[in-house]
């Protein structure tokens, strides 16, 4: 399996994810510049944290119009595995991967601390080793985290159970006091529809090694795999 | 220029904060009177801020040679060896004046500049730390230079993906009208990749790569080497904005520069921008640059020689290339989409030459700009207030006597209330800071500790640092607040080195040469108090007017003090920064150094953080428990209680202090501890209750 | 001709402005009691070339639409005046 | 009386706006090529209780120059505007 990191000018957790994915996973991973358009080769795209073009004008705002975005659209129509982190998250937003957007931090502040998530559904490739309704730690660090959309989308997106990760108190608590951003309820990662394309604040890359204060990062790239080698295993 | 325009009263050189015996030696080195371009080149390098003509003398009593110590102070940064493949790249600056004018700018470009300092040895940046003094939170001026700052380097450190993991943040009313913003930063190299400033290959092609250039800070050097005045407001030079972004592709941009080998030289182009780049690069190497200021991008029309060669516009680097590699330089700044221009060469004649075109707008030796600032032989007065101030016994002020009830008192207090106030500037969504009324009834040093711990320079810092992104770049191993020093582990090494930044104005006040030994000894407390082995410092040294004998007598006691201690404790200074004139409207701030120290872990899983770690682990206490030297002098206890800041401060004993370090450091190596804390504000009740 | 575009990109009504609604709150405080409600929106000022104010009108539509405000949670209006010569152009402040 | 008041706070022409210039960078790259200048700043509506229009205009000046903008490096202009019944405020887009 080959996992692909897009690097954007300013984006900043690229080399985190190179090393997490090849120095912890053990997986091959090459970088991707914002100006390639061919994809080829690649089984998932890794849209990282940062700050892309400064995040001047809107998180985003001006990485979606890379060159390499077209083709990661093409690339997900045809199945492929596409994750944002982050700023990856924001872009996906902006360029209609997936539904709503970012406003500021509810206390207009930047965050960056450790949190509790709620796995709110493990029935898609980037999070299928976690137990439904696990709670897990990972950290956060963020100026724009405060997910809005519109009722309607909200009651389809969670009909279709979109939402990923929740952000919890340590049992699994789900209430204003454990939403550090504001975001509409206190969700922290979203899927489109196909399933494919999965969008999230927190940081996976930041935990996957107990020296850095926690592992459960880890297990999402490592559901990633299992996932892809199921798949090819069983040739869906 | 203005001099020249306008019929001046008085003179230029004057004007543009210059002595009459400088004027004089600028005419002996040139053979002639010099243009107002040459003169404003000469005003900046010579200005207090680039040339430290008034603390030179002193420096050079710190000691600078040590085992460690690949390159000393002199370079853009100090450089310390880790390992037999890796160096340690640190430095700290300070950005006082600019942030009492603009807080999240004045903070935001103070990042920007040290961070650039580090990539001109071609290293890089993995750590960020500030130090910052401020008024009480109280009052309205100091909260919003205080939440300025904060999102200035948390705005600028985050987008450029440096993570902020450390430093400290002292209230006190000498700092309300002079803020204090020491920003330090710490980059990684391999030793056989360390590039030097230097241009020293003739025939160099020299690139400025960055931003364009405006009529931003111009003076900033010399404004920084002034008092600020009532009309400070007006006499503002434009601001420096900062722009991360172009920071950050500055950043990958020298580091893939240096990588391809395409390099020969890089400096940042800090205060006096231009002239003080190409001056210093050509001054280590003995050798001339001539530049053509057609060629230097502009944003703004209309700039004079003088405004392009004093012009302090942000995230620019000078680049001394290769020569033959000049298209290979272009296109990686191309791909990067930064900024290049080829604007001179490097030269044999020792000249920094500045044409227009053909025209020749500035001819000036590089050596007499970068190094012969005529020294200031300063003069010292002891100031009256020290012996008033010793006269004072803090005990006796605190009316209290303390005997076995204090001790079992306070072992108690640990247990009723962890205290954990936040120190959040009013208005901000927190608890309000009023006294619950059960703490009424509490003993009386109960009472005090609760007051300790929520005064806002000892309370929980959580407001600050979960602004910065300390995670990014995946080596924080000790995250802000779990322990005395931020710990970064060295991917590949199995090694961490710890970081600190620690000060204390009121020590430095009260007993200058005290304070100095002190604020070196209690940053390798905190530093050994992770395991670690203190190895080097940097260091910014905050002060007064140097024209006024008082500071000049602070300044050379808090050296020597520094210097005997950094000796003793074999933490060798690799460069720094002296910051004077922080002083408004003849009110000085406390003489304050602050020390950034850098120490090995040399396997990372030794690391301690600060916190129990288990029910039932033995809780000792090391160091000299006879009260020999001890004091409540100047401490944080006393101003709580009585708001004084008086009194003799606490006597170090260095050898002692040295022997305590060695056990703590021996006893985490021998994998005997859980976790250290050093006793510093609030002393040992404040220790156990953190 | 030279044109000068004045885009003002405010928060849809339903969307919640958290910076709005600080600075609602930091009025307050100071004593302004008569403020009501408060919306932090951007103004974009734009000089651009273009053939005709039509064609520039068109221009800035498309801009705003695409890439200078983001649908979801903002709308947008916006005026485009000539710039003339002085390069004075009203709407925005001296250029 | 209700007013509705548009606050326009630019940067000012002298201080560097690396905002302004990445979003000119950008509309270029997308083929704006008639952009010359882009500089980003806030638009900030506010409703308020005000006995006069002038009153209005005072208590809006004395916020803009303490609050709403940073007196260093940004300057602004106002415009206030009675808010009739329905609630419309020319100026502001739909309240």
């Amino acid at each position: 399996m080959k996992f692909g990191i897009v690097v954007f000018p300013g984006s900043n957790c690229d080399q985190d994810c190179y090393y997490a994915i090849r120095d912890i996973l053990g997986c091959d991973v090459d970088y991707i510049w914002h100006t390639v358009t061919d994809l080829r080769g690649f089984d998932c795209i890794i849209l990282p944290g940062g700050f892309s073009y400064g995040d001047y004008l809107r998180t985003g705002a001006i990485a979606r119009f890379s060159p390499v975005m077209k083709a990661v659209k093409d690339f997900a129509d045809g199945g492929g595995l596409v994750l944002g982190i982050c700023n990856g998250f924001q872009i996906l937003l902006e360029a209609g991967f997936l539904p709503g957007a970012m406003l500021r931090n509810k206390g207009l502040r930047f965050l960056c601390k450790y949190v509790h998530l709620r796995v709110e559904n493990n029935k898609n490739p980037f999070t299928c080793l976690f137990e439904e309704h696990e709670v897990i730690r990972m950290p956060i660090a963020h100026f724009d985290g405060n997910y809005y959309a519109d009722s309607r989308t909200i009651e389809a997106l969670e009909a279709r159970g979109g939402v990923v990760f929740r952000y919890s108190d340590e049992k699994g608590g789900i209430a204003p006091e454990t939403n550090p951003n504001g975001s509409v309820g206190n969700i922290a990662a979203v899927i489109n529809e196909a399933g494919n394309v999965l969008g999230m604040m927190p940081h996976p890359e930041r935990c996957v090694e107990e020296l850095l204060g926690g592992e459960d990062g880890r297990r999402l790239f490592e559901s990633i795999v299992s996932w892809f080698s199921g798949r090819r295993g069983v040739g869906s | 220029g203005r001099g020249q325009e306008q019929g001046q009263s008085r003179p230029s050189w004057w004007e543009l904060g210059l002595t009459e015996a400088e004027y004089r030696e600028i005419v002996e080195i040139l053979g002639r009177e010099p243009n107002w371009t040459e003169l404003g080149m000469f005003s900046v390098m010579w200005s207090e801020h680039c040339s430290y003509k008034h603390s030179r003398p002193y420096l050079k009593l710190f000691p600078t040679q040590g085992s460690r110590i690949l390159i000393g102070p002199g370079e853009n940064a100090g450089v310390i060896r880790l390992d037999e493949r890796w160096a340690v790249v640190m430095k700290c600056e300070s950005h006082n004046h600019p942030v009492a004018v603009e807080p999240y700018q004045g903070a935001a470009t103070g990042v920007g500049g040290i961070v650039r300092d580090i990539l001109a040895m071609g290293a890089r940046p993995v750590a960020i730390l500030d130090s910052l003094r401020f008024g009480p939170p109280d009052d309205p001026r100091s909260r919003f230079l205080f939440q300025g700052v904060v999102s200035g380097i948390a705005g600028y450190g985050n987008c450029i993906g440096v993570p902020t993991v450390g430093g400290e943040v002292y209230f006190d009313e000498a700092y309300a009208s002079n803020p204090l913003c020491n920003v330090m930063c710490v980059g990684l190299v391999e030793i056989d990749r360390i590039a030097r400033a230097r241009a020293s290959e003739v025939g160099s092609p020299v690139f400025l790569v960055g931003a364009s250039t405006g009529r931003d800070g111009i003076h900033g050097a010399t404004f920084a080497s002034q008092e600020l005045g009532e009309d400070s407001e007006a006499s503002r030079p434009n601001v420096q904005v900062g722009d991360p972004f172009m920071e950050k592709l500055a950043i990958e941009t020298c580091l893939e520069l240096v990588e391809r080998g395409y390099v020969i030289g890089i400096q940042d182009m800090g205060a006096a921008g231009i002239t003080s780049s190409c001056a210093e690069t050509a001054a280590r190497a003995g050798t001339g640059i001539e530049i053509d200021l057609d060629k230097v991008p502009l944003r703004e029309s209309g700039m004079t020689p003088y405004e392009i060669m004093l012009s302090e516009s942000q995230e620019r680097m000078l680049v001394i290339g290769k020569s033959g590699r000049e298209n290979e330089i272009a296109e990686v700044c191309r791909r990067w989409g930064i900024g290049c221009a080829l604007i001179g060469r490097v030269t044999d004649d020792g000249m920094l030459t500045v044409k227009r075109g053909e025209i020749i707008e500035a001819r000036v030796p590089a050596k007499a700009l970068a190094e012969q600032v005529p020294v200031v032989l300063s003069r010292e007065s002891r100031p009256s207030y020290i012996d008033e101030e010793w006269s004072r016994d803090p005990v006796s002020l605190l009316g209290a006597k303390p005997g076995p009830s204090l001790l079992a008192e306070l072992a108690s207090a640990g247990k009723t209330r962890s205290g954990k106030a936040r120190c959040e500037p009013e208005g901000e969504p927190g608890e309000p800071e009023k006294e619950p009324e059960e703490e009424k009834d509490l003993p009386r040093f109960s009472r005090d500790l609760l007051k300790c711990l929520s005064s806002p320079t000892i309370a929980d810092k959580a407001w600050v640092y979960s602004q910065y992104d300390h995670m990014v770049q995946n080596n924080t191993a000790v995250l802000p607040g779990a322990g005395d020093a931020a710990v970064l582990r060295v991917k590949g090494t199995g090694k961490a080195i710890a970081l600190t930044m620690d000060g204390n104005g009121r020590y430095a006040y009260l007993d200058p040469e005290m304070g100095g030994a002190i604020a070196v000894a209690e940053a390798a407390r905190n530093v050994v108090s992770t395991g670690a082995e203190p190895v080097a410092i940097t260091n910014c040294l905050n002060f007064p007017n140097p024209e006024k004998g008082e500071t000049m007598w602070q300044f050379s006691r808090v050296v020597r003090g520094m210097a005997l201690a950094c000796e003793i404790l074999g933490t060798p200074v690799t460069g720094g920064n002296v910051s004077f004139y922080n002083e408004t409207l003849g009110k000085p701030v406390y003489p304050t150094p602050v020390v950034g120290m850098l120490g090995i872990i040399h396997d990372v899983k030794q690391r301690l953080s600060s916190g129990f770690v288990r029910e039932g682990d033995i809780v000792a206490l090391i160091g000299p428990l006879d009260g020999r030297g001890a004091s409540l002098g100047g401490s944080e206890y006393l101003k709580v209680k009585t708001g004084l800041v008086t009194g003799k401060p606490p006597q170090i004993d260095l050898d002692v202090e040295k022997r305590v370090q060695r056990t703590c450091l021996r006893a985490a190596q021998s994998g005997l501890l859980h976790s250290a804390h050093d006793c510093s504000e609030g002393g040992l009740a404040v220790t156990l209750a953190e | 001709m030279r044109y000068v575009a004045t885009v003002k990109v405010m928060p849809k009504k339903t969307v919640l402005d958290p910076q709005g609604s600080a600075v609602k709150g930091a009025l307050l405080d100071l004593g302004y009691g008569g403020v009501k409600d408060v919306r932090i929106g951007k103004n974009i000022r734009v000089e651009m070339e273009a053939p005709s104010k039509s064609a520039a009108r068109a221009l800035v539509e498309e801009m705003a639409r695409k890439i200078l405000s983001n649908p979801v949670i903002e709308e947008f209006e916006f005026a485009v005046i000539p710039m003339d010569s002085s390069g004075e152009g009203a709407g925005g402040i001296a250029p």
